[in-house]
């Protein structure tokens, strides 16, 4: 029974670090309804951990072995996904790289290409935390900073570039810097935990907003609420709810339904023929 | 026996306190009410989950589906709330949801049967896939103040989640010594052969057991989605580790048929206490990782070699 | 060629105490070339542990031991090996999922080119597995053999290491007389080539046949040694004991009432064939048999522990449907099994948790264990049974294996079952103790409850039985009365000549 | 024996064929050469992971470092190459790490002695902070193409991982059925008690497996590192759990003592089937979830009752 596959819709992949993270779930949802309207048939899929670069791999494969028409790829890291890049390029497969970059020398070296890039860069967007940090505090904080799995990469992208802001300002002072592991309880104790040996601390950076709103919680039940200035990534809605309220100062918006959107239509041009720009930024967005 | 049971905390408690010990010199804003206060409600998440975990362990059964139950339980809630169903009512709802799926996995093990190992890891993963088909892989939140109440209210100062976890240990500790099932899971861990050779029905005391891990990790997501204000389809990933580690770390013995559900009780504060101490010290985040393993091996090791030193001396 | 008479074994003042136990204070022990050496003793003497001090297996707190004059420091089973000495251990230390051959090569497997020689293997497992008379497969799995064929397989093991100093820690236990006899006889073989044995038995009769010499233990300590052929039976019990032990079984006189339990046309596989037979309330019905006969199969079949193909079990004449030990106790049977370690015992729980385990339910209110009459109730059996432990609360693993056979008595006495299954009831435990279960048993019968005996030791079958079944083959071959059962007409029914 | 192992794996790839069968009819994209390969290829790294811990699930232990040995080893052998280290070294040195690693697990269990669950726990967490500490949590890359060429040649058309990983497997049968070392292991989980009571020096023996287990980590690494064309401190996370469900997929008892390298080998090719098949068939990732639980649960059901009828024909 082939009926279900040879549809006459074309089918394109889009692969994203996980579908356990709301931002690729607004991802996924923009792609989406960009699919529909085009009448294109896609299948999303992700590896059940966002730092499982080898499942992504695996998933990679298989749908190659599905052959796609066009795979469109968050990659979980930039220098290991080339291989599969690679692959897809030996299989005659426009790939389309989203949100996160593929690492360019690894890339050239490996002797494979991508068609388009769509998104914006994380280092960007701790950078503007930051400077939006020193400007609101005035130059002179104690920060806390809720890291994300050790070794993460798009973790660790949002750090560089929130610790690059502060260096210019001697009174932005970070006084803790202590993993989450990206994850919302895990913010809470850590949180509570550098409460006790920094009750002074005035603002606090979160590598995403799950760690935001779990920070939200521990510093409201410590009662400091209002007393420091919390900034997250990701405006996820509760994010975005929870500054509305005043509870939290800011979040970063990189705009997962327009990269979903954008990544589905360049897709649907890259099957037309038509040729399509190298880089697509799409702007990131302070949210406060 | 008695002697060596208490002997068999005695070791375990003796790392928390080497631990304590080290910590109040290290640092400074260890020792103060506020932060014990901290750790006791830190430790209470895990803490719960142990409880049932221990049952299991006892009858020489593990449960990996305890994280992935949290979860579940959670996004019910959740859901439950946001059609505007009361409180209590979800959160029965939420444990209901629990105990079967607990109940649900002692079925498979004891009809299938199925190694609790096998039974366990499916349902690990079966679990956690619903809890993100319900919620759509989206955090709910926004909840009545009654729930959040459960995480922020305190008796005589001591956390709502504290309170709850020892009145539970209590509950635990006096079925384990006092009552027919108590003596019936040490009796399966110990010789299942025998045990069913007794007139014993150990189907049914084996479902019941993981019907009560299941409630437990159900408990646990109650107050875990009452402390972050929102329920997770990706909460409690890595719970069951903590768990088995707190348990084995109490001095109960993975063969099943002997250990103590206070030892497990100082097991999961040893966890949380080392986890708390790592964060005010400000260790570096790779480090952190070293420690805590180092700091289980130790605590096992202490433990052992006391017991060891108990038992001889016990003439 | 030695000299007869030169020492071959010397232990000089062997100490050993376990947690709130002194198990041997200062045991000496001499052992001659080509001897049969006995070790006699009540259960919890110390024997075993003596033996596990000689074959590396525990370690002794002070004394010496010599071998050919030699001081050896026996550490570990290895060097006991080495050092010529084989053991067959009391508790069989086996391991289940793997063959009769395996089990019997391990830890020393033939190879070839570093592989493992599995023909060569099998075939010597076969020859003194023969040589023993046992004829089991060396290629099938220990777990599925019975608690008998089971010691076979650790005999043929202590054999086929052809040591110069051979302990045997009551190797007959479970044995019929058949295998007992060609037992005997290859211990001859082996002493007339000068091997050393150190024998432990309760059963006095063996002592006799095959002892040489007779070393008394009691309470860890050297009671006597002297020769067998000077030796009186009152006195070596006397001596073990301290006290004066009446052997002979004087049956209380009781009426038979109604039949409890009637067995009709029992099949099961190709271990029972239309088993039929009844027992009456105040009787003892003795089953006999050759090793591997299906005695210890009726029982599990009607105890629900094997679905068997036909037949019906009634009770008190009303049909039964029992699919679970859970109905038949409900029933109001009980099942000494005769395997303790497997399905007899909590070896991890105490004395008084395994005695209240299948009465728990009755021992408690709203499901709470009534601690006071919990105790009580152990530590009476402990006193009824005089189980040898230093409280009710030590573990059960840590009690020697006689007494922990009596746990297992005292446990299913205390259920009050109107129907006893005693399969290998005395099994390892001592003349004294015996007596006392004998008159036990005695006294269960005269108080209407309904007895079934299955037991290797044909002496106590004759003696206890008001009438005796013979199996055979998963058959009943024969039913004697007291009156027409004896040791010759048994025997020659079992073996079906 | 021999028949009930026959039949124990009889079980387990009847549950693989089932499995095939459905993917063949359900997607025309399953059983293309191509794929399967693609499949084969894919299975190779938790499916070398499995060998080690099936003979170390055989003693009756687990090891639950494997995944952090995984990301230790990788790490050591990437800055080993920025070194410029040749390749051959730099994999030797690699390995080596792996073996030390596994050999301290087993010192830890024998002379402990510890609970395998807890030493190998610690050791999880302490290679993992270990190898973040080596690499200062960043990726390594960038390695001569002699690595890369060990994931991407091949031999005949088979990839050069499945070509190794089918020579360990074999190596593993024989060393299992035909050595000395491999009936200890089974002994060892049988009955430790007995087989050291018949001389054998268990605790060495127990080393060794540990150590072993540690060094298919170490090869499992150097396929990844090839693979990936990089060296990542958290690689692997998670890849104990999918080799020991291989291995209890594959037949093989977590109570120890029984069980078959095949069965493994079987079991890790029904996980990485599945996961392709789910991605063939475009399967949302949360049913894919349950679809995984299922099907594991359903696996080792069909293997027991197939099992079940063999040893009761067998008689
Ligand atoms: N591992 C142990 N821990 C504690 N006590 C022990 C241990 N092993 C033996 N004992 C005690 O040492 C004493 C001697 O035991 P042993 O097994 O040597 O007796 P035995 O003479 O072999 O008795 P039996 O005839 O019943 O086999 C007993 O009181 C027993 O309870
Ligand atoms: N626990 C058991 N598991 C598997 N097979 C058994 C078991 N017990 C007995 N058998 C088998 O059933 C048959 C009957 O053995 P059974 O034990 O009933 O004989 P028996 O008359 O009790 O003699 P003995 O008990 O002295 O061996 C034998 O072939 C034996 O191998
Ligand atoms: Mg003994
Ligand atoms: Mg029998």
């Amino acid at each position: 029974n082939r009926g279900a596959e040879d549809t006459a819709r074309p089918t394109v992949a889009l692969v994203v670090k996980t579908l356990n993270n709301q931002f690729f779930i607004d991802m996924e949802a923009g792609a989406q309804a960009a699919a529909d309207s085009l009448g294109l048939e896609l299948i999303v899929q992700a590896p059940e951990r966002e730092i499982d670069v080898e499942r992504q791999m695996q998933i990679v494969e298989n749908l190659i072995q599905r052959d796609v028409k066009v795979l469109m790829l968050v990659p979980n890291g930039s220098k290991e996904i080339v291989p599969a890049v690679v692959k897809a390029n030996t299989a005659k497969i426009p790939v389309v790289v989203v949100d996160s970059r593929v690492d360019g020398a690894t890339l050239k070296a490996a002797g494979g290409t991508v068609a388009t890039f769509i998104g914006s860069d994380n280092e960007d967007g701790g950078r503007m935390a930051g400077a939006y940090l020193i400007e609101r505090l005035a130059g002179s904080a104690k920060v806390a900073v809720l890291e994300g799995v050790p070794g993460h990469e798009t973790a660790d992208a949002r750090l560089r570039g929130f610790r690059k802001a502060l260096i210019g300002s001697a009174g932005m002072q970070i006084v803790a810097s202590q993993p989450a592991n990206m994850e919302r309880d895990q913010a809470f104790n850590v949180t509570q935990n550098i409460l006790q040996a920094h009750p002074d601390i005035t603002a606090l950076f979160a590598c995403n907003d799950v760690m935001a709103l779990g920070a939200l919680e521990a510093i409201a039940a410590a009662g400091k609420g209002g007393a420091i200035s919390i900034v997250g990534f990701d405006a996820q809605d509760d994010a975005r709810k929870a500054i509305t309220e005043k509870r939290m100062a800011a979040t970063i918006a990189q705009n997962p339904r327009e990269m979903g959107r954008l990544a589905v239509i360049t897709s649907y041009r890259i099957i037309k023929g038509e040729s399509v720009p190298a880089e697509q930024p799409v702007a990131i967005s302070l949210v406060r | 026996m008695r002697g060596i049971v208490a002997g068999r905390e005695a070791g375990t408690a003796l790392g928390l306190i080497v631990l304590c010990a080290g910590l109040w010199i290290a640092t400074p804003y260890f020792a103060t009410a506020a932060n014990l206060t901290n750790v006791a409600e830190q430790s209470a998440i895990v803490g719960v989950i142990a409880i049932g975990m221990t049952f299991v362990i006892l009858t020489g059964g593990i449960d990996l589906s305890v994280g992935s139950l949290v979860a579940l339980v959670g996004v019910v809630i959740g859901s439950a709330l946001q059609r505007g169903v009361p409180v209590i009512a979800a959160i029965a709802l939420g444990l209901l949801a629990g105990i079967v799926t607990g109940a649900l996995n002692g079925l498979m093990i004891t009809r299938g049967p199925l190694p609790p190992f096998i039974a366990t890891l499916g349902m690990m993963s079966v679990a956690r896939g619903v809890a993100l088909m319900l919620s759509d892989g989206r955090p709910i939140s926004g909840f009545p103040q009654g729930l959040r109440a459960l995480a922020t209210s305190d008796v005589f100062g001591i956390p709502a989640p504290v309170v709850l976890m020892l009145a539970l240990y209590l509950l635990a500790y006096l079925l384990l010594t006092r009552t027919v099932f108590g003596r019936y899971m040490y009796a399966i861990g110990g010789n299942e052969e025998a045990t069913a050779l007794a007139g014993v029905n150990v189907g049914l005391w084996k479902s019941v057991v993981y019907a009560i891990s299941g409630l437990s990790a159900g408990v646990c997501a109650v107050l875990l989605v009452a402390r972050l204000n929102s329920a997770q389809p990706i909460a409690g990933i890595g719970y069951e580790l903590d768990a088995i580690a707190a348990v084995v770390i109490g001095g109960t013995s993975l063969l099943g048929g002997s250990g103590s559900v206070i030892g497990t009780l100082i097991g999961a504060l040893i966890m949380s206490v080392l986890r708390n101490g790592l964060n005010l010290l400000g260790v570096s985040s790779y480090l952190q990782q070293v420690a805590i393993g180092v700091v289980i091996i130790a605590a096992v090791l202490i433990d052992m070699a006391l017991r060891r030193r108990v038992q001889r001396s016990s003439l | 060629m030695t000299t007869p008479g030169m020492f071959t074994l010397r232990m000089r003042g062997i100490r050993k105490s376990f947690p709130g136990v002194l198990a041997l204070a200062g045991v000496d022990l001499d052992v001659r070339r080509g001897e049969v050496h006995v070790l006699l003793g009540e259960n919890g003497a110390g024997k075993s542990t003596l033996m596990k001090i000689l074959s590396g297996a525990v370690a002794r707190d002070a004394g010496t031991i010599e071998i050919d004059g030699r001081a050896s420091a026996l550490a570990s089973p290895r060097e006991a090996r080495d050092a010529g000495i084989a053991i067959i251990h009391q508790e069989l230390a086996l391991v289940p999922e793997m063959t009769v051959a395996e089990n019997i090569f391990l830890g020393r497997a033939p190879t070839r080119f570093g592989l493992l020689d599995q023909p060569r293997m099998v075939r010597e497992a076969t020859t003194f597995l023969s040589r023993l008379g046992a004829n089991i497969d060396p290629g099938q799995r220990v777990a599925a053999l019975s608690i008998a064929q089971r010691q076979l397989v650790e005999i043929a093991r202590a054999l086929s290491l052809n040591a110069r100093i051979l302990i045997m820690d009551e190797p007959t236990s479970a044995l019929t007389d058949r295998e007992s006899q060609r037992l005997f006889a290859t211990i001859s073989g082996l002493t007339a080539q000068g091997t050393a044995i150190v024998y432990i038995s309760h059963r006095l009769d063996e002592i006799f046949a095959i002892g040489d010499r007779i070393t008394v233990l009691r309470d860890g300590r050297n009671v006597a040694t002297q020769e067998v052929r000077s030796a009186d039976r009152r006195d070596l019990i006397r001596l073990m004991a301290n006290r004066d032990v009446d052997e002979v079984v004087t049956p209380i006189p009781r009426r038979h009432g109604a039949a409890r339990l009637r067995v009709e046309g029992l099949c099961h596989g190709r271990t029972l064939h239309d088993v039929s037979f009844s027992v009456h309330s105040g009787e003892i019905v003795g089953f006999a048999g050759l090793l591997g006969a299906g005695r210890t199969e009726i029982a599990r079949a009607i105890f629900g522990l094997e679905p068997f193909d036909q037949g019906r079990i009634l009770v008190d004449e009303r049909p039964l449907a029992i699919r679970s030990p859970r109905d038949a106790i409900a029933a109001g049977i009980g099942f000494v099994t005769e395997d303790r370690k497997r399905e007899g015992l909590v070896l991890s729980r105490s004395v008084r948790d395994n005695i209240a385990l299948p009465i728990l339910e009755r021992l408690a209110r709203l499901g709470i264990v009534r601690r006071a009459e919990e105790q009580t109730t152990a530590e009476s059996s402990v006193r009824e049974l005089n189980i040898r432990t230093p409280s009710v609360g030590q573990l059960a693993q840590n009690l020697s294996g006689g007494n922990q056979q009596k746990i297992v008595l005292a446990k299913w006495l205390a259920t009050g079952a109107r129907i006893l299954f005693l399969d290998e009831p005395t099994r390892g435990i001592d003349v004294g103790s015996k007596a006392e279960i004998y008159l036990l048993i005695n006294e269960l019968a005269a108080a209407g409850v309904a007895i079934v005996l299955m037991s290797s030791d044909l002496p106590e079958v004759l003696a206890l039985s008001d009438r005796v079944l013979v199996m055979r083959e998963g058959r009943v071959a024969g039913e004697f009365t007291r009156a027409e059962a004896n040791a010759e007409r048994v025997m020659a029914c079992a073996v079906g000549v």
